[in-house]
């Protein structure tokens, strides 16, 4: 698996391009995770969104997560490409393609993939509203972290 | 020399991305604690932020060294 | 949705295109199976496929599968296109999209679609290797029809 | 005048696609008898094959009028 199968943009993303990365003799599933910006969270009006970035490390971090799928899952290959800057309403901010043989493991690992970004991918969010603005954190909402870092299993 | 970042809302509390500290090693509870009296306006941010060395999430007892770049990574929210 | 969302088709599919029929402006995911020719099958080697279809009624159950998709996430939008004709190794003979405020339905969603397809759209596979040709059936291989026709529950 | 379709294996082994029965009515046991008859080489794969009427599938008491179009569906494996 090359390293610019793993990318941080700020151009919008071609999915076919990403989805073309992990197309393989074979692979008889590919599964492919787009996120879009959505309006209405909660009920609250996003305007537009900020993404922002610690690119060497969050590039390197996604890496892992294919290096992670390809420890359950040695035939998959995996693509992620991530758009960083200001998105707006319906936007593609992030493109996940997983290969494998056999279907099941390519919906398994896309999942895993998508997941796992909001651990652990140096990637944060700004929501802009009409009233405000703010630093979207943790998203998982699953658990917190009291020592102020995840623990070393979630790394 | 260390290179400190700081992203997302630290980077906005501090309005700075990049804090350099003149020394030649210190682990990362006491580059907390130097960020915290430079900036005292970090203070919820930065105990909830993950500190990384050279792109490798790391613990508050590591030692970064001059030269390496140390991070502080808030509660992050790509996808 | 529209019947055009549900297309049996003998051209290449565009995967972008497909995606484009579920983009919303309150959709925050959109999952995409994509089914392609894969070489190796229990070790023996795929020269080309054949796909063919009975077009009006692969369509109306594509469709009908939409539907039910809608009945368990009323937000959810869905689309499938299915290719026929000669396909040859990584040629794309599937595509869904579909699109949820949230993602874990597109990914429980999409995998409805593609479990679906296998039990009720009635498209025929042809295998052609290079010692022979066969007509492939139920790839599910979990449950055997004994009289003749699956039943009321399963159509 | 019943239209009847036949795909994949059937198709193949029957040598054509449609089968016109100039009926009135019939319903689907005794189409398949039918065919049966004309096409013994179909035995092993119309059994399992799903009959549908206009495009919704149908059970064997299920009859079909003229005008109608039936069809044998064997075990399908698209996607």
């Amino acid at each position: 698996m090359t390293e610019k199968n793993f990318v941080i943009t700020r151009e919008a993303i071609d999915i076919e391009a990403v989805v073309n990365k992990v197309a393989d003799r074979n692979a008889g599933a590919i599964n492919t995770f787009i996120g879009t910006v959505r309006e209405l969270t909660n009920g609250k009006k996003t305007l537009y969104l900020k993404y922002d970035a610690y690119i060497p490390m969050a590039e390197k971090k996604l890496a892992q997560i294919g290096e992670e799928i390809q420890r359950d899952f040695p035939a998959a290959k995996v693509a992620i490409t991530h758009r960083i800057g200001e998105l707006a309403i319906a936007d593609t901010a992030v493109v996940i393609a997983v290969s494998t043989p056999h279907r099941a493991d390519a919906f398994t690992a896309s999942r895993y993939a998508i997941e796992r970004i909001k651990e652990i991918v140096p990637i944060w969010k700004k929501e802009h509203w009409e009233d405000g603005e703010e630093w979207i954190g943790d998203q998982l909402e699953k658990r917190s972290y009291p020592s102020g870092k995840p623990e070393k299993e979630d790394l | 020399m260390i290179k400190v970042l700081l992203f997302a809302d630290l980077e906005e509390r501090a309005g700075q991305r990049i804090v350099e500290i003149p020394t030649a090693e210190m682990n990362i509870a006491d580059i907390r604690r130097y960020l915290l009296d430079k900036f005292p306006q970090l203070s919820a941010s930065i105990r909830t932020a993950m500190p990384a060395i050279n792109e490798e999430y790391a613990a508050d007892q590591a030692v970064a060294s001059s030269g390496d770049e140390v991070a502080f990574i808030p509660p992050v929210s790509g996808g």
